[in-house]
């Protein structure tokens, strides 16, 4: 069973990669751009058939590794 | 099943070539074994086009321990001490995915310095990219820089030092070439040299995977049923299992098992396998089932020729295999015995229980083709250029646009990039002439530095070739070192072409006479053909890298001018060979004529004399004058400490740009104290030195004498303009 | 006086932190990350590199290991820990510090020499030092950007917490001479007993007078006695 | 309008990052877990009322910017 997993910067956090790569993309010519912020985006592929135990595992691994709570938050998505 | 011809074509080789392979097999081949003919007997493994000139390099002198054949060079620098070298080039790659590129290629240059058991202790780079205006340029440049840096920062070996350049010569081939530099007792260097028969052959490192198995191997008759998955890929590199692979090498190379080793560089597995075979005239057996692999399902032709970074091959002694085995378990790296020698001096592989491969190691190594291709002399552009038929230009306007040109302009948006300190033994930076590394916790240190000059070597490759030998000689003695000995990176276009072969055979013509003369020997270096896009050639583009010694800590120097009312003294005579220069190619586009001669009787003695001048410690500082010229190189000594000058107007010459901007070669520029003249005078005149005074050491304020004046910072911040803009612009 | 010195797989500054240690004579370990007791110890360096290749977050992977459970407790009973560079972004990630270390703001690795001002010499590991006394220093990080709520930096500031910020030649704290885009130029933190010091410049790399005016070394002899 | 995008290695590249958590995750006492995979997310917002028009735009933005083909794969999808 996968699951993936994204986590993001903290609203209040400063993102300097997603500022990076919004200003680049508006020096592309990419018009009415409002922002973009930058992440990081882990698949994890489990030996586990069910969902609900799956789902508590990585939020386990996310909370004790993935993501660092104090600027970071996560969200888990069952892929297909 | 037989070959198509179809087939052996996609390999890179030659129909007739695959004739002699049936020869020597003495049946068809099967697809493996072209695989495997096709990795060992392309340019990159087999030399085949450069052998022959390649030999007319001066390879020894009583400090060459290894000259070329191994991984690196390695020179004796005294009390047991040596030196481990080379430099090598990853363009092709860099191009495509500049990061990984760029980071894989300093992987690969570090693993050739520390598998002949030398701790790494410094990189060098030398990057050309295209014209600045074109579209693929910044990115490039972004991506090779923080490549070549996440890789070393992350091992943990400063980069101290190297050259970047900008012609559109390489808008669709990007030249990205790595050097490292490693310390080793002499008593304790690794050779691939295998030994004995029945010894286990051992891998280690990181798994294999399907990277960089050639694009054109893989579209062959094997994987046409999935090979949308199975696309070729540009290799990724690990630093952090570099660092564990280092570490763990350097721990079991304390014990006395390694009877050899090898790293799995291009051609991975097949090419270590068999260079250690056939250098140590024994066989090898493996079994491809215990190949430690990333991916399921890889194929025996697919582990052979996968070029996945960070491996090595290991011939261990009898009953080595725990007491090895324990030094890789603590590093967590795969460590397995996948074969071992044997007496029939061939290569088996076998998978499945089935012999897959069986081939004559001789067929694979000496067999290799080698060619005389043919070469034309490249015409030498004679042409007298009349300064004077120009549009006139202000000396100070001129040097404002040459400080803030991509070639001339501070470097240090790369340089800050690479972490130049670790390990503590960086004395000098980039910056300087050349980058001095102390040897750890010992009185002596080495110097490094990296050149080239495609400019001059394309208006005339054989002088250009002695010319970059004698830059990267003057650039060693400039911080007071000894020079000892080079690597080389040729960057050429297609061998194929007799323009191209002309250019490569003077070219190393040009080299072997300078080396000769300087007793400054070639121990390692790398060929890379085929840089060109759409047949059209690169500048032929040969890169030296020098080392040079300091027996004592104290006779290093560098180019900061030092104090106020010290003079600069300029060796080496100015005839005002403007054909070539910087000048004319910056200021008025003029690309014609021949680079300047190198009179090597001068260029030796100039540069002996400058070592006496800096060992009698008569010398404050010092920096050669190369492209750019005396008002460049002063301009460069002033910035360098932000001291000003105050320059004398030379009397000998109408136009003052033939002075300030020529490039005659074999010149220095030294500070002194005024109270040291005399002394240095006598010792000048007596060896026949020509040297002239041309200017004061003052505050502030660069100036030429009734000619212009303006602020050294004003100089600084023209410098620095040109990367900061380059950057924020696009 | 006693030290350890933890070694991490893809530590690189620990030799060097090790060269200045012995010069000296401090009784200095080596110890493994896969260790699970900790010699002895008067002072704990977590030294710089990329501890476990860094991919995740800097320090991340190194926060997890064996041998940081005992540092954890040492430093909790007051044994006195340095964390430079990877170092600090341990200490942060196994919450002996307060915090977080974000990209460099220009997005590249930054390798330089700096300045920095000593803001407080009221603590162990800078009292060698003069207030307000300046600093040549090197950095080489790409996440040294140190970021924290607004809660914490009162805090910091108020309880002299933050013994050096990045300043220029002068000894000015302005926005120009910030290499990485640190809340208020801070280059290093204090945990609120002192005896935790997290830092991103390296003074290991300014103990040698062959390189350097020898700036770093006042830290380590202040901790000798 | 909001967009997320994924980017992540191709199938056979290296994942060096992937490798190094996944290893950790086991040391750590996680179970039966196969695979993880490290690749980039971003989170773009864009001043576009059509939905076609701003997948096409992200669509570029991947395919000049944000992922290099020759190594990563990247998947787009609408964000709430
Ligand atoms: N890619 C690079 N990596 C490291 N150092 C570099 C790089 N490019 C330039 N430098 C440094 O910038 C300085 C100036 O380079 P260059 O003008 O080529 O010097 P020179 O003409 O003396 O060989 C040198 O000290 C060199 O080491
Ligand atoms: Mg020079």
């Amino acid at each position: 069973m996968k699951f993936s997993v994204t986590v993001t910067l903290k609203k209040d956090v400063l993102d300097p990669q997603g500022k990076v790569v919004s200003q680049t993309l508006k020096n592309m010519g990419v018009e009415n751009l409002n922002q973009v912020r930058q992440g990081k985006f882990f698949e994890i592929d489990l030996d586990e058939n069910d969902t609900s135990k799956g789902h508590d595992k990585v939020k386990e691994m996310c909370e004790k590794l993935l993501a660092n709570q104090i600027i970071e938050d996560f969200k888990i998505n069952k892929a297909e | 099943m037989t070959i198509k011809n179809e087939q052996i074509e996609k390999h890179g080789l030659k129909l007739e070539e695959y004739k002699k392979i049936k020869e020597l097999l003495g049946r068809d081949s099967n697809l493996l074994e072209l695989g495997i003919f096709s990795a060992m007997w392309n340019e990159h493994c087999s030399y085949k086009s450069s052998k022959i000139h390649l030999k007319k390099l001066p390879t020894k002198n009583n400090i060459v321990i290894q000259g070329p054949g191994e991984n690196a060079g390695v020179i004796d620098i005294g009390d047991d001490d040596a030196i481990v070298f080379k430099i090598e080039s990853h363009n092709h790659p860099s191009f495509i995915e500049p990061y990984q590129g760029a980071a894989t290629g300093v992987g690969g240059i570090l693993r050739d310095v520390f598998t002949m058991g030398a701790r790494p202790i410094a990189l060098m780079n030398s990057i050309h990219f295209g014209s600045p205006e074109n579209k693929k340029t910044q990115n490039l440049l972004n991506g090779v820089v923080s490549g070549i840096g996440g890789y070393g920062n992350s091992v943990g070996i400063p980069t101290v030092g190297g050259e970047t350049k900008f012609n559109r010569t390489y808008n669709e081939n990007i030249l990205v070439n790595a050097m490292a530099v490693g310390h080793v007792n002499k008593n304790k260097i690794f050779y691939s040299k295998a030994k004995g028969i029945n010894k286990p052959v051992v891998y280690v490192g990181s798994k294999t995977g399907r990277d960089g198995i050639h694009g054109a191997t893989m579209a062959s008759a094997e994987f046409d049923e999935n090979s949308e998955e199975k696309k070729p890929t540009v290799q990724v590199g690990d630093p952090f299992t570099e660092k564990l692979l280092l570490e763990a090498c350097l721990e079991l190379m304390k014990k006395n098992s390694i009877i050899s080793i090898q790293d799995m560089g291009a051609a991975g597995l097949t090419s270590s396998s068999i260079e250690m075979a056939s250098k140590g005239n024994v066989g090898i057996e493996l079994n491809l089932n215990k190949v430690p692999c990333r991916e399921n399902n890889m194929t025996p032709y697919e582990m052979m020729l996968s070029e996945s970074q960070e491996r090595m091959l290991i011939i261990l002694d009898d009953n080595k295999e725990n007491e090895a085995k324990k030094i890789f378990d603590k590093w967590d790296l795969d460590f397995v015995v996948i074969g071992k020698t044997t007496d029939s001096k061939r290569l088996i592989l076998n998978f499945d229980d089935k012999k897959v491969a069986d081939i004559p190691i001789t067929a694979l190594a000496d067999e290799a083709p080698q060619y005389n291709r043919k070469w034309t002399t490249s015409k030498n552009k004679k042409k007298e250029l009349k300064l004077k038929s120009l549009k006139k230009i202000k000396i100070e306007e001129a040097l404002l646009r040459i400080l803030s040109s991509p070639d001339h302009s501070n470097k240090s948006w790369i340089t800050n990039q690479f972490d130049q300190s670790v390990m503590c033994d960086t004395i000098q930076k980039s910056g300087g002439d050349a980058a001095v590394i102390r040897i750890h916790k010992k009185e002596k240190a080495i110097s490094v530095s990296v050149d080239s000059s495609a400019n001059y070597c394309n208006a005339d490759a054989k002088i250009g070739g002695k010319q970059i030998i004698c830059e990267n000689w003057r650039n060693l003695i400039s911080v007071g070192s000894k020079p000892l000995a080079i690597t080389n990176c040729l960057n050429f276009g297609s061998p194929e072409k007799p323009e191209v072969m002309g250019e490569f055979v003077e070219c190393i013509e040009g080299m072997k006479e300078a080396c000769e003369f300087l007793n400054f020997p070639v121990v390692s270096g790398n060929v890379s053909f085929y840089n060109e896009t759409n047949s059209k050639s690169i500048f032929p583009t040969p890169v030296i890298g020098g080392i040079g010694i300091f027996e004592n800590l104290k006779k290093i120097i560098n180019m900061k001018s030092k104090k106020v009312g010290n003079l600069i003294i300029i060796i080496g005579k100015t005839l005002g060979h403007m054909e070539q220069t910087t000048f004319m190619r910056d200021i008025y586009s003029i690309n014609e004529g021949c680079p300047p001669e190198v009179n090597l009787v001068n260029e030796k003695n100039n540069g002996l004399a400058v070592s006496k001048l800096i060992n009698d410690n008569l010398v404050s500082s010092c920096h050669d004058v190369s492209s750019g010229g005396i008002i460049v190189a002063l301009a460069e000594m002033s910035m360098a400490s932000m001291l000003g000058l105050k320059i004398v107007k030379p009397k000998k010459f109408k136009d003052l740009n033939e002075y300030f901007y020529a490039e005659d070669q074999g010149r220095y520029l030294l500070e002194i104290e005024r109270n040291n003249l005399k002394k240095i005078e006598d010792i000048l005149k007596k060896n026949n030195i020509f040297f002239e005074i041309i200017a004061e050491v003052q505050n502030d304020i660069f100036e030429v004498d009734k000619t212009f004046s303006i602020k050294t910072k004003e100089l600084f911040d023209y410098s620095n303009k040109w990367f900061k803009n380059f950057n924020a612009v696009n | 006086m006693r030290s350890s010195v933890i070694v991490f797989p893809g530590s690189n500054c620990d030799r060097d932190i090790a060269v200045v240690l012995e010069k000296l004579q401090f009784k200095n370990s080596m110890v493994w990350h896969k260790e699970t007791t900790l010699p002895k110890s008067d002072l704990i360096i977590l030294p710089g590199g990329f501890s476990y290749g860094d991919y995740l977050r800097s320090g991340a992977i190194a926060a997890k290991s064996n041998i940081l459970n005992e540092v954890i407790k040492a430093g909790k009973n007051g044994c006195l820990i340095i964390g430079i560079c990877n170092g600090f972004q341990i200490l942060i990630e196994c919450g002996l510090l307060q915090g977080a270390l974000l990209r460099n703001s220009g997005l590249k690795f930054v390798s330089k020499d700096i300045f920095v001002r000593v803001q407080t010499n009221k603590n162990k590991f800078f009292n060698k030092y003069k207030n307000g006394e300046v600093l040549k220093l090197n950095i080489a990080h790409n996440e040294g950007n140190f970021f924290t709520n607004q809660k914490h930096l009162i805090e910091l500031e108020e309880k002299e917490l933050i013994p050096i910020k990045y300043c220029n030649e002068k000894g000015s704290i302005i926005s120009e001479s910030n290499p990485n885009g640190s809340l208020n130029n801070i280059a290093g933190i204090l945990n609120k007993n002192k005896n935790i010091l997290g830092m991103m410049p390296h003074p290991e790399r300014m103990a040698d007078k062959i390189n350097s005016d020898q700036k770093g070394l006042p830290l380590f002899l202040s901790l000798m006695n």
